[in-house]
C-alpha cells in the first residue's frame, strides 16, 4: 500500500506545477496594477517605481516565473501587498476556517445525504421516495447563496436564533455550514440511492433474502456496505467542490475564510496571495482525493488484493 | 444510407431517436421539465413583447415595493419591475448555457477523442492537463479567468466553458476506451475500416447519449455559475438584467425587501431545477438500463 | 494434393499484463481444406477466440504464420489487408454486442459493402442487402428494423448475412450459437451447414459445446491453455480419444439419453494460470498420468495415426 | 402519475413559503414598507451631533465597549497602507504634535505651544511629563524620527511635499523645530493628521516594521492588546497616560464588513456602537427605544467628476449642460439617504470657513440642457464613458445617473472595474466621466481647493478633474501662501465662485457620518472629520 | 396424490406488471415432489422457470411482480399464507436456494467463511466460533481447504464459487433445494466435478430438490422427476423415464430433435421453427400452437387440459387426448 501511496505522491507534482503555472500566467495578463491600489492617495511616480521593485513586478514573464518557483520550493510564498505579512501567515489564519465550514458541510451533507438515500432506496417507488427525490432535486439546483441568504433571512434577521456573521463559536459555523451542505447532501443522497437500487438488485442480496435474513439485515450487512464504495468517492469529490462554494458562503456570512481572502485578493490584484491560495486549495483538494482513494481500496477487498 | 422502401409493405423508420422520445414523454418529471425549460426559453426569446415593463425603466420614488398587482414581483432598488428585469434575465442566463455548453463540448469531446483512441502519451499529457483544470474549484477557476479577460458576457462564458471541459473529456475518453473493442466495432474493422471510419461512424454516435445527458445537467451547473459569478461581482456589466447580479444587489435589502433576492434565485432555481429534470429524463430513456 | 485454403504455421499470441507475460495462443500449427469445416474445442481460457481473431489480424499476432490461399496474412500492409478482407470474415458470439444499437438492419448489413466500395450504384446496393436477407432468412419487413427489436436468432442471422456480404470464402465462427436457446440454435446451426453447401464456405467453428461441434464440424481440434493437444477426424475422436485431457472433457459431457452409461473421469483442482507458464505439458499438473517427462519437456504434436495428431509423451513410448 | 403529482406539490410549498415571506414582511407594522422613500423632501434636515440628556444619570461600571467596524486594517504604522478605519485606531493608540477640536481648528497635544518663528520655520515646544508604553521617555528626539521615517514608507512619503527634512530638528529635549520648503499656511492641520502620529524609534527597531504594525508602541490612551485577523482588535486602557484617563478599560473593535450584520448585532446587543450604520436601517434603529442615532456632516464631498483634459468634456457649456441633465437630489435621496447627506453647492463643505454660500445653482432642467447642447453641436447627443469601483451603491448610482443623461440624448457606457485597475486608470486620467468621494483632510478649505483643483495637482490622487486654468492656479497659490485666516478666508471664497464657474463637477451631496448606539452609551460627538475618541466613551445604568 | 408429498403447487399464476404491459410469467402450474426426490424443470428462456421457484421461496420483487392465484404447501403449510417473520425461519432452514451465476451470488465484501456462519448463526444459534467451525467443515465438505474460509469471493475460480453457495445452501441441512441453472456459466469438467458433489450431498443428506435447466443431459443424469414448461405452463410431467422414453407432447420431441446428441448419428438437426413467445401477448388456445407442427383448428382455439395418459405421466395437448396415437 505505501508503494501506492508514494506513486500517487509522486504524480501529485506535475498536477501542482499545472496548477502555478496556470495561475502565475492568469495573473500576469490580468490587467490593473497592484501598486495603484496600494498607492492610491497622491501617489508619486517615484514612490511608485519603488514599490514595484520591491514587489518584484518589474521582470519578464519567465524571470518572475522562475523566481516565484525558486523561491516556493525554499517554502517562502511571497509577501501580501496589502498587510505586507508573508502569503502563508495569511492562509494558515484563513485556511483552517474553511476547513472548520467544509467539514461541517462534508458531516451535514454525509449524515442527511446517506439517511434519505438510503430511505429512498428502501422504499423505492413510495411517497417518501418521490418527496426525498424532488426536495433533492430541489436541494442540487437551489444556488448555495442564494440558499444562504434565505436561512439568514429566516434564522438571524427574522429569529434572532443564530448569529448572521463573524466565526469565533460554534453557532456562527451552523447556518452557513448548511447552506453549503444542501448541494453536496443532495447529491450524496442521488447518489447512494441509485448506488443502492444497483445493488439490491445484485444476485447476493437475492442469496442473503434465500438466507432467511429480516430485510432490515439484508440492507445494513449487506447491501449498505457494497453501496458505500462508490459513495465514498463522490464524497472526496464533494470536499473539493465545497472549498470552491465556500467562496460565496464566506463572502455572504463575512467569514474570514480563504475563499473570502481569494476573491479580494483577485480583485485587488494581490498576486501572490492568489497563487498561494489556489495551491493550497489544489493541494489540499489532492490529498483529499487520495485519502479518499486510500479509504476506497481498505472498503473494497478486491482493490485492496491489487494494491498489497 | 437508409432503405428506400421499394417494397410497400415495408413499416417506417421506427428509430432510435422516436424510441427515445416514446420512452422520455412517459417520466412524468422529465415532461414536467421540458415545459419550464420551454417557457424560459420563450421568456428569453419573446421578452419584449411578454415583459409588462422596460427592464431598465427607473421610478425611484416607489422603490422597494413589495408584490403588488401592477408589479408581480414587486420593484427593486431602483424602482425597476423585478418581473420584466428577470424575463430580461432569462435570455443572459439561457445564452451563457448554452453557448458555455457548445465550447466545452467542442473541447472536451475532441481532446476526448485523441486522449481516449490514441492513448500512449498523449493521453497521459491531455489527462494530466485535465487534473490540473480540475483540481482548482470552478468558482476560483472562473473568477481568474474573468479578471484575466475582463468581465463582460462573452467574458463569461468563455470562462465557464473553459472550466468544464474536463468533465466532457472525461465522458468521451471513457466511452471511447470502453466502446473501441466491442465487437461491432471489430467486425467494422474485420470489414477493413480505417480508424477515421470507426470514430465517426460508431464510436461518437455511441457515446452520445451519456454526453448529451451532461450537457443538458451542465446548462444547469452554467447558469448556476455565471449567477455566482455575477453574485460575486465580476461576471456581467450592470445594467444589464442578470439574475446574480440581481441577487447580490438585493443582499444590502435582505431585511426590509427579501422579494428584491427571493424572486431571482427562485428564476436560478427554476432554470437549473428544469435543466435537471430534463437531464435525468434523457438519461433514463437513452440508457433503459439505468432504469431507477 | 487437397487445396489447402488456411494454413497456420506455429501461431503465437502473447499479451502483457500487469503481472507478467499471458500465453494465450503458444506455438499451435494446423491447415483447413476448402469446404471444410475444423470445429476448435476447449474451455474458457484456452486461447481458441484469440486463434480465430488472429488469423483476422484483430489481434496482431507475436509469431508464425497464416497463410491464406498461399498468401501470408500477417505479412500485409494496410492497402493489401484491406483487399484479403473480403476473403475472411467473423461472426461473434453474443448478438447484443456485435450489432450497433443505432444502426437499423440494413445499414448494419450493407456496412461492409459500404467500406469496401463493391456496389456501384444505389440499386445494385439495396439489391445485394435485400437478397443477403434472402439467403439468411430474414424477412423483408424487417429491413428498417433496430436491434432492440430483434430477439437473439435474428440478431445473429443480421451478423451472418453482415459476414456474407463480401462473398467470402472463410469465415471464423466464434461460438456463433452459445448464447441461443436450444430450439433457435438448430435453426441457425442449420442455416450455417446449408450455407456451406451452397457456397462452397470454408468454416473454423470455435466452441465450448462438444456436442455441437461434433455435429457440425468435419475434423476437431482440442486446445488446452493456448495449445493444441490433440486434432482428429470427427468420428475418430469421439470413437477414440487419445489425449488424457480429451478423454476427460468426453466423458465430462452430460448425455440426454438414459440408455448409455459412460464412465467419468473427474479432474482435479482449477486450469491453472495462462501468464508465466511452467516449462513442460500444460495439462502436467491434472493428469492423472502425469510422468516425469511430462512436467521436464513440452510434448509435439505428432501424427500417431493417419490424421490423428496428439501432443502428449503417452504415446510416444 | 404519482410521481408527477408529488413533485408539483413540492414545487408549490418552496413557492409558496417564498412568497409567504415576501408577504409577511411589509405586512408587520415596524418596518415602514419603503424604507426612505420619503414623502416630503427637507432642505436641511436637523444633524444632532450628540445626545442630549438630563444629566442626572449614574454611570454604570461596565467597562467594556463592543465596537462594529467595516473594515480590517491593513496595518497601524503611520505612513502604511491607510483607510478612515486605520487613522481613527492610529489616533487612539499614538498622539499628533496638534490635533483638531470640535471644529477643525489645530489645539495643543504633544506640543503644548507653537509659533512661526519666521515665515519657513515653526517652533515647538513639547510636553516633559509623556512616556510610551515600552517605558521610553518621549523627547524631541522621537518627534524627528517619527517625520524622517516617513520618507521611506508607502503612503507616507507624500504627506512630507512641504516640509524640509533638512530643517527638521530637535533644539533641545522638549523644543523642535520644523522647516517648510516654502511659506504653508496649512503646517498646523498637516501635523494633526494620522500620519504623523509620533511613533519610538527603539520599539520600531526591536519589533520590526510589521509586529509594530500589528501592536504599535505609542503615548495614546490605549494600546493594541489583542489582534485576530478577520475577527477583532481589542484595546486595552494605557494606565500611565499623560492626559486625562479613559473611562472605559477595554474596547474591543469587531470588524464586520456587512451592513445588514453590523445592525442585527446592534438590535442584539453584540455591539455597543455602529460606527457606520447602514443608511436602509436608520429609520429602524430610530424608532427603537434601546437604541439612538447621531449623524453629523463629514469634510467629504461625493460627485461626478469630469475629465475635462478629455473631448468633449474640455467645453464648460457641455459640462453646464451635462449638470443641468442630473437631478442630484433624486440622487441624493434614493442612494445617500436624506437622514444621511446633506444637499451640495460647491467642492467645499457647508461648515468650512471660507465657504461661499451664494454660489448660483445649476438647477436640474433637462430641457435646458438639450437646448445648451444643440447649442454646442451635439443635437443628437454623443457617447462618453463611466468609470466607478464596482459595488452595489455604485452600480445603482450609474444606472441612475445613465436613464437620467439617456433622457438628453448622452449615452452613458458604464465601465464598473475593480479597485486595482481603477486606481492606475484614474491616476493616468485615462477616463472620462468618474465618481469619487474625497474629503478635505486638512479641513481647511484653501488647501482642499489646492488639492483638488490646482494643475500642479493633476495625477495625484484628490485631483480628478485635470483642471488647468491659469485663473485658478494664480487664486489658489496665492492662498497656500498667505498666513493670515481672514484675508485666507476671503481669497478662499472667490476662488471657489470662480471654479464654480468653470463647473469642472457634478456636485451629489456631503455625506454624513452615521453612528448607531445602545442607549446607555455616552460620550459620543460626532465630528466634522473621521474620528472617535474611544476615551470619552462611557456607560450609564438605565433605570 | 399421496400425502406424504413434501411440496405440492397448485394451479400458481404469477404477473409482472410493467408500465404499460402485464408479463403471464406463470399461469396456473401444477406441480408436486415428494421427500428426498429430485424434479428437472426443463424449459427455454421465458418459460417462468426461475418465476416459479422464486414464488416458493416468496422472494419475488414484490413491485412488479404478484401473485394472482394458488397456493404452495410445503409440508402441509401455505408458504403464500405464512407470515414474513415465519417466512424467514424457513428460508436458508427448511428450503435453500443455490443461483446461476456463481460470479455474482457471493458478497464481494464478506470473506466466504462469514458468509457461510451468517446462516448458521441465523437458524442453528450458537456462537461465533462455533459458526466458524462448522462453516469450516462445511467447506471441507464441498472440496475446498478450510483455510481459505478468510479469503473474498474474487480469489476463487467459478467452479469453487458455486461449491461456497452449495456449502452455504446445505449448512443448515435443509429439507428441500432449489438449484437455479447452478452449472450453466460453468466449463464442462467444473460442471462436471459440481454436479457428481450434488449428487453425493443429495445422497448424504437425502434433501429433496428442484433442479432448473435447459439442458436434457443434466435431467438425465440427476433427476427423478421431470417437468417440461413451455410459456409459463408445465406442458408434460413425468419420470424420467417417460419423458426420455416415451415423449408425447410435440414441444419435447421437439426439443429432443433439434439437441446435436455426441453419440447418435444425426446429419440434420430438426429445429422447432418459429420464436420464443412473447410473453406479454402470449398466443390463443395452446401456447405452442404457432410453431406446433400438428397444431389443429382446435389447439388454435381451445386451451388443452392436463391429462394422464399412464400413471404418472401428464401431458397437456389435444391430440394426445384426443388421438391418442403414440408415436405422433
Amino acid at each position: 500500500m505505501l508503494k501506492y501511496i508514494a506513486r500517487r505522491l509522486l504524480m501529485l507534482i506535475p498536477v501542482l506545477l499545472g496548477v502555478i503555472l496556470l495561475v502565475f500566467s492568469l495573473m500576469y495578463i490580468t490587467p490593473g496594477d497592484p501598486v495603484d491600489s496600494l498607492l492610491g492617495d497622491n501617489a508619486t511616480p517615484e514612490a511608485r517605481e519603488a514599490l514595484r521593485e520591491e514587489l518584484g513586478l518589474n521582470g519578464g514573464y519567465f524571470e518572475r516565473f522562475f523566481n516565484y518557483v525558486v523561491r516556493l520550493l525554499r517554502g517562502d510564498m511571497g509577501i501580501c501587498y496589502s498587510t505586507r505579512q508573508n502569503v502563508a501567515t495569511r492562509i494558515a489564519q484563513t485556511f483552517p476556517n474553511t476547513v472548520k465550514l467544509a467539514s461541517f458541510a462534508v458531516a451535514f451533507a454525509v449524515v442527511f445525504g446517506l439517511t434519505f438515500g438510503i430511505v429512498s432506496a428502501i422504499r423505492q417507488y413510495s411517497i417518501i421516495d418521490n418527496i426525498v427525490m424532488s426536495i433533492s432535486m430541489i436541494g442540487i439546483s437551489m444556488p448555495s447563496f442564494w440558499c444562504g441568504l434565505l436561512l439568514m433571512l429566516l434564522f438571524c434577521v427574522k429569529l434572532k436564533w443564530l448569529p448572521a456573521s463573524g466565526f469565533d463559536s460554534f453557532s456562527c459555523v451552523i447556518l452557513p455550514g448548511i447552506a453549503l451542505g444542501v448541494n453536496s447532501a443532495a447529491s450524496i443522497a442521488r447518489m447512494t440511492r441509485s448506488g443502492m437500487l444497483e445493488v439490491i438488485r445484485q444476485d447476493y442480496i437475492s442469496t442473503a433474502r434465500a438466507k432467511g435474513l429480516s430485510e432490515f439485515k439484508v440492507v445494513t450487512v449487506h447491501a449498505l456496505k457494497n453501496a458505500l464504495i462508490p459513495v465514498i468517492t463522490t464524497i472526496g469529490m464533494q470536499f473539493g467542490l465545497l472549498l470552491g462554494g465556500a467562496v460565496l458562503i464566506e463572502s455572504i456570512f463575512a467569514i474570514p475564510g480563504v475563499g473570502k481572502m481569494m476573491v479580494d485578493a483577485i480583485k485587488s490584484r494581490n498576486y501572490p496571495v492568489v497563487q498561494g491560495g489556489v495551491l493550497v486549495i489544489a493541494l489540499s483538494f489532492c490529498l483529499v482525493n487520495l485519502v479518499v482513494d486510500i479509504l476506497y481500496a481498505y472498503v473494497d477487498p478486491r482493490v485492496r488484493s491489487q494494491y498489497k | 444510407m437508409s432503405a428506400i422502401s421499394t417494397k410497400p409493405n415495408v413499416p417506417k423508420k421506427h428509430s432510435k431517436l422516436q424510441e427515445t422520445w416514446r420512452r422520455f414523454s412517459k417520466n412524468g418529471r422529465a415532461v414536467v421539465g421540458l415545459c419550464i425549460v420551454i417557457m424560459l426559453v420563450l421568456c428569453a426569446v419573446l421578452a419584449p413583447i411578454i415583459s409588462p415593463y422596460e427592464p431598465n425603466a427607473q421610478d425611484p420614488r416607489n422603490r422597494l415595493q413589495g408584490p403588488s398587482a401592477d408589479h408581480w414581483f414587486g420593484t427593486d432598488e431602483l424602482g425597476r419591475d423585478i418581473l420584466s428585469r428577470i424575463i430580461y434575465g432569462a435570455r443572459i442566463s439561457m445564452s451563457v448555457g448554452l453557448i458555455a455548453i457548445c465550447i466545452s463540448l467542442i473541447g472536451g469531446v475532441t481532446l476526448g477523442a485523441i486522449a481516449g483512441y490514441y492513448g500512449g502519451t498523449i493521453d497521459n499529457i491531455i489527462m494530466r492537463c485535465m487534473d490540473v483544470l480540475l483540481s482548482i474549484p470552478t468558482i476560483l477557476l472562473n473568477i481568474s479567468i474573468v479578471a484575466a479577460l475582463g468581465s463582460g458576457l462573452q467574458n463569461v462564458m468563455i470562462a465557464i466553458g473553459v472550466s468544464s471541459i474536463p468533465g466532457y473529456c472525461r465522458i468521451v475518453r471513457a466511452s471511447i476506451l470502453s466502446l473501441r473493442d466491442q465487437d461491432f466495432v471489430e467486425a467494422s474493422r474485420a470489414a477493413g475500416a480505417n480508424d477515421f471510419f470507426l470514430i465517426t461512424r460508431h464510436i461518437l454516435p455511441n457515446c452520445l447519449a451519456p454526453l448529451i445527458v451532461q450537457a443538458t445537467l451542465k446548462i444547469g451547473a452554467a447558469i448556476l455559475s455565471c449567477a455566482s459569478m455575477s453574485f460575486l461581482g465580476l461576471g456581467i456589466v450592470p445594467p444589464t438584467a442578470e439574475w446574480g447580479s440581481m441577487l447580490s444587489t438585493g443582499r444590502d435589502f435582505l431585511r426590509d425587501a427579501p422579494h428584491v433576492c427571493i424572486f431571482p434565485g427562485l428564476a436560478i432555481m427554476a432554470a437549473v431545477f428544469s435543466m435537471n429534470l430534463v437531464g435525468d429524463g434523457l438519461r433514463d430513456a437513452l440508457d433503459p438500463k439505468l432504469k431507477d | 494434393m487437397p487445396d489447402k485454403l488456411l494454413e497456420v504455421k506455429h501461431l503465437k499470441k502473447y499479451f502483457n499484463t500487469k503481472n507478467g507475460l499471458l500465453h494465450a495462443v503458444d506455438d499451435v500449427s494446423f491447415d483447413i481444406e476448402r469446404g471444410e469445416t475444423l470445429g476448435l474445442v476447449g474451455e474458457s481460457g484456452c486461447g481458441k477466440s484469440t486463434i480465430g481473431r488472429a488469423i483476422l489480424r484483430l489481434h496482431e499476432p507475436t509469431g508464425g504464420e497464416v497463410l491464406l490461399n498461399g498468401v501470408d496474412v500477417t505479412k500485409l500492409n494496410k492497402q493489401e489487408l484491406r483487399a484479403l478482407r473480403q476473403k475472411m470474415q467473423i461472426v461473434f458470439q453474443d448478438p447484443y454486442s456485435s450489432l450497433d444499437g443505432r444502426k437499423s438492419v440494413f445499414e448494419s448489413i450493407g456496412e461492409p459493402l459500404v467500406i469496401q466500395k463493391v456496389c456501384k450504384s444505389k440499386k445494385e446496393y439495396e439489391e445485394r442487402v435485400y437478397e443477403l436477407m434472402e439467403t439468411v432468412g430474414l424477412a423483408e419487413r424487417l429491413v428498417n428494423a433496430y436491434p432492440h427489436e430483434l430477439d437473439g436468432g435474428r440478431r445473429q442471422r443480421v451478423g451472418i448475412a453482415r459476414a456474407l456480404a463480401l462473398n467470402p470464402e472463410f469465415l471464423v465462427l466464434d461460438e456463433p450459437v452459445s448464447a441461443l436457446d436450444v430450439s433457435i440454435q438448430a435453426q441457425v446451426l442449420n442455416l450455417m451447414q446449408q450455407l456451406q453447401k451452397d457456397r462452397g464456405l470454408t468454416y473454423l467453428f470455435i466452441s465450448h459445446n462438444l456436442s455441437v461441434v461434433k455435429h457440425i464440424s468435419d475434423r476437431i481440434a482440442v486446445m488446452y491453455l493456448g495449445r493444441m493437444v490433440e486434432l482428429a477426424d470427427c468420428k475418430q475422436l469421439f470413437k477414440n480419444p487419445v489425449h488424457p485431457y480429451t478423454k476427460a472433457l468426453l466423458s465430462a459431457v452430460p448425455i440426454p439419453r438414459l440408455d448409455v452409461k459412460t464412465e467419468r473421469i473427474l479432474l482435479e483442482g482449477d486450469v491453472p494460470s495462462p501468464v508465466n507458464p511452467a516449462p513442460g505439458c500444460r495439462f502436467a499438473g491434472r493428469c492423472a498420468q502425469c510422468m516425469e517427462r511430462c512436467t521436464a519437456e513440452q510434448p509435439e504434436l505428432r501424427e500417431i495415426e493417419p490424421g490423428h495428431f496428439v501432443a502428449c509423451h503417452l504415446c510416444d513410448r | 402519475m404519482k410521481k408527477y403529482l408529488a413533485m408539483l406539490l413540492a414545487c408549490a410549498m418552496i413557492f409558496a413559503f417564498a412568497a409567504g415571506c415576501a408577504q409577511q414582511n411589509p405586512a408587520n407594522s415596524d418596518e415602514p414598507t419603503a424604507t426612505n422613500a420619503p414623502t416630503d423632501v427637507e432642505a436641511t434636515p436637523v444633524q444632532n451631533t450628540e445626545l442630549v440628556t438630563d444629566g442626572n444619570e449614574t454611570v454604570s461600571d461596565k467597562d467594556t465597549i463592543n465596537i462594529a467596524v467595516d473594515r480590517e486594517p491593513a496595518t497601524l504604522n503611520p505612513g502604511g497602507v491607510s483607510s478612515n478605519v486605520n487613522e481613527i485606531i492610529m489616533r487612539n493608540v499614538l498622539d499628533t504634535l496638534l490635533k483638531f477640536d470640535e471644529n477643525a481648528i489645530p489645539q495643543a497635544n504633544l506640543a503644548t505651544e507653537w509659533e512661526a518663528i519666521d515665515d519657513l520655520t515653526w517652533q515647538f515646544k513639547l510636553r516633559d511629563d509623556v512616556n510610551f508604553t515600552n517605558g521610553e521617555h518621549f523627547t524631541a528626539k522621537d518627534v524627528v524620527y517619527s517625520i524622517n521615517r516617513l520618507a521611506n514608507t508607502t503612503t507616507g512619503a507624500s504627506a512630507l511635499t512641504y516640509i524640509d527634512l533638512s530643517g527638521v530638528e530637535a533644539v533641545d529635549d522638549y523644543t523642535v523645530n520644523i522647516k517648510t520648503t516654502k511659506p504653508y499656511a496649512f503646517l498646523e492641520a498637516q501635523l494633526c493628521q494620522a500620519v504623523m502620529c509620533i511613533v519610538n524609534e527603539k520599539a520600531i527597531t526591536e519589533m520590526g516594521e510589521d509586529a509594530h504594525g500589528r501592536a504599535p508602541v505609542g503615548t495614546g490612551p490605549y494600546m493594541v492588546a489583542d489582534w485576530t485577523a478577520g475577527e477583532s482588535i481589542t484595546l486595552e486602557r494605557n494606565e500611565n497616560y499623560w492626559g486625562e484617563p479613559a473611562k472605559l478599560k477595554t474596547v474591543v473593535l469587531k470588524i464586520m464588513t456587512e451592513g445588514t450584520s453590523r445592525t442585527i448585532n446592534l438590535e442584539t446587543g453584540d455591539i455597543d456602537l455602529n460606527c457606520r450604520l447602514q443608511t436602509t436601517d436608520i429609520d429602524r434603529v430610530e424608532e427603537s427605544s434601546d437604541m439612538y442615532v447621531l449623524a453629523g456632516a463629514q469634510n467629504t464631498l461625493r460627485y461626478i467628476c469630469f475629465n475635462t483634459s478629455v473631448e468633449p468634456l474640455n467645453n464648460v457649456n457641455v459640462r453646464k449642460a451635462l449638470y443641468h441633465a442630473t437631478d442630484t437630489e433624486l440622487i441624493r435621496e434614493t442612494i445617500y439617504g436624506v437622514k444621511s447627506s446633506e444637499k451640495a453647492n460647491g467642492p467645499i463643505p457647508p461648515s468650512f470657513q471660507g465657504k461661499n454660500h451664494d454660489l448660483p445653482e445649476y438647477e436640474y432642467d433637462p430641457a435646458k440642457a438639450k437646448e445648451m447642447l444643440a447649442a454646442e453641436g451635439y443635437e443628437n447627443g454623443f457617447e462618453v464613458s463611466f468609470i466607478y469601483l464596482a459595488n452595489t451603491t455604485n452600480n445603482m448610482f450609474a444606472e441612475m445617473l445613465q436613464s437620467m443623461w439617456a433622457e438628453v440624448g448622452v449615452t452613458l457606457v458604464l465601465q464598473p472595474t475593480e479597485s486595482g485597475t481603477l486606481s492606475t486608470m484614474l491616476n493616468a486620467g485615462d477616463y472620462e466621466v468618474g465618481t469619487a468621494a474625497t474629503d478635505m483632510k486638512l479641513c481647511d478649505a484653501g488647501e482642499g481647493l489646492y488639492a483638488f483643483f490646482h494643475s500642479s495637482s493633476r495625477g495625484s490622487s484628490q485631483d480628478r478633474t485635470w483642471l488647468n486654468d491659469a485663473d485658478v492656479d494664480a487664486i489658489l497659490d496665492k492662498i497656500v501662501t498667505t498666513l493670515d485666516a481672514e484675508e485666507r478666508n476671503k481669497l478662499v471664497s472667490e476662488a471657489e465662485a470662480m471654479i464654480h464657474d468653470l463647473c469642472p463637477m457634478i456636485y451629489i451631496c456631503h455625506p454624513w457620518r452615521v453612528y448607531g448606539a445602545r442607549s446607555d452609551v455616552r460620550g459620543l460627538k460626532v465630528l466634522p472629520y473621521d474620528m472617535e475618541y474611544y476615551s470619552k466613551l462611557y456607560f450609564v445604568n438605565e433605570d | 396424490m399421496a400425502n406424504e408429498k413434501l411440496l405440492e403447487i397448485k394451479n400458481l399464476t404469477v404477473h409482472y406488471q410493467s408500465y404499460d404491459a402485464t408479463v403471464h410469467a406463470v399461469e396456473n402450474l401444477n406441480l408436486s415432489l415428494g421427500n428426498g426426490e429430485t424434479l428437472g424443470l426443463v424449459g427455454e428462456t421465458g418459460a417462468g422457470k426461475t418465476t416459479t421457484v422464486k414464488s416458493i421461496m416468496r422472494i419475488l420483487p414484490t413491485p412488479p411482480a404478484r401473485v394472482v392465484s394458488g397456493e404452495i404447501f410445503f409440508d402441509g403449510q401455505d408458504l403464500l399464507k405464512v407470515s414474513e417473520k415465519e417466512m424467514r425461519k424457513i428460508r436458508g432452514k427448511e428450503i435453500a436456494m443455490i443461483f446461476q451465476d456463481p460470479m455474482t451470488s457471493l458478497n464481494p465484501v464478506m470473506t466466504v467463511a462469514d458468509q457461510i456462519a451468517e446462516v448458521i448463526r441465523l437458524h442453528d444459534g450458537g456462537s461465533r466460533a462455533e459458526a466458524h467451525k462448522k462453516a469450516c467443515d462445511m467447506l471441507e465438505l464441498v472440496g475446498i481447504r478450510p483455510e481459505r474460509g478468510s479469503d473474498y469471493p474474487h480469489q476463487f475460480s467459478g467452479g469453487m464459487k458455486q461449491r461456497v453457495v452449495i456449502a452455504m445452501a446445505l449448512a443448515c441441512n435443509p429439507r428441500f433445494l432449489i438449484a437455479d441453472e447452478p452449472t450453466t456459466a460453468l466449463d464442462v469438467t467444473i460442471q462436471a466435478q459440481v454436479l457428481e458433489l450434488m449428487k453425493k450431498l443429495k445422497a448424504q443428506y437425502q434433501t429433496a430438490m428442484v433442479m432448473i435447466t435447459h439442458d436434457l443431459g443434466i435431467v438425465a443424469e440427476i433427476c427423478d422427476y421431470v417437468a417440461i414448461m413451455y410459456a409459463g405452463e408445465v406442458v408434460e410431467y413425468g419420470t424420467r423415464e417417460h419423458i426420455f422414453n416415451s415423449t408425447a407432447h410435440p414441444y419435447t420431441k421437439g426439443l429432443f430433435a433439434c439437441i446435436p446428441d455426441i453419440f447418435t448419428e444425426q446429419n440434420e438437426l430438426v429445429p422447432i421453427n418459429g420464436l420464443t413467445p412473447d410473453p406479454t401477448d402470449l398466443p390463443q388456445g395452446c401456447r405452442f400452437n404457432p410453431r406446433c407442427p400438428y397444431a389443429t383448428e382446435r389447439c388454435r382455439q381451445e386451451h388443452p387440459e392436463n391429462v394422464e395418459i399412464e400413471p404418472g405421466h401428464f401431458v397437456a395437448c389435444h391430440l394426445i387426448n384426443g388421438g391418442g396415437n403414440e408415436n405422433a
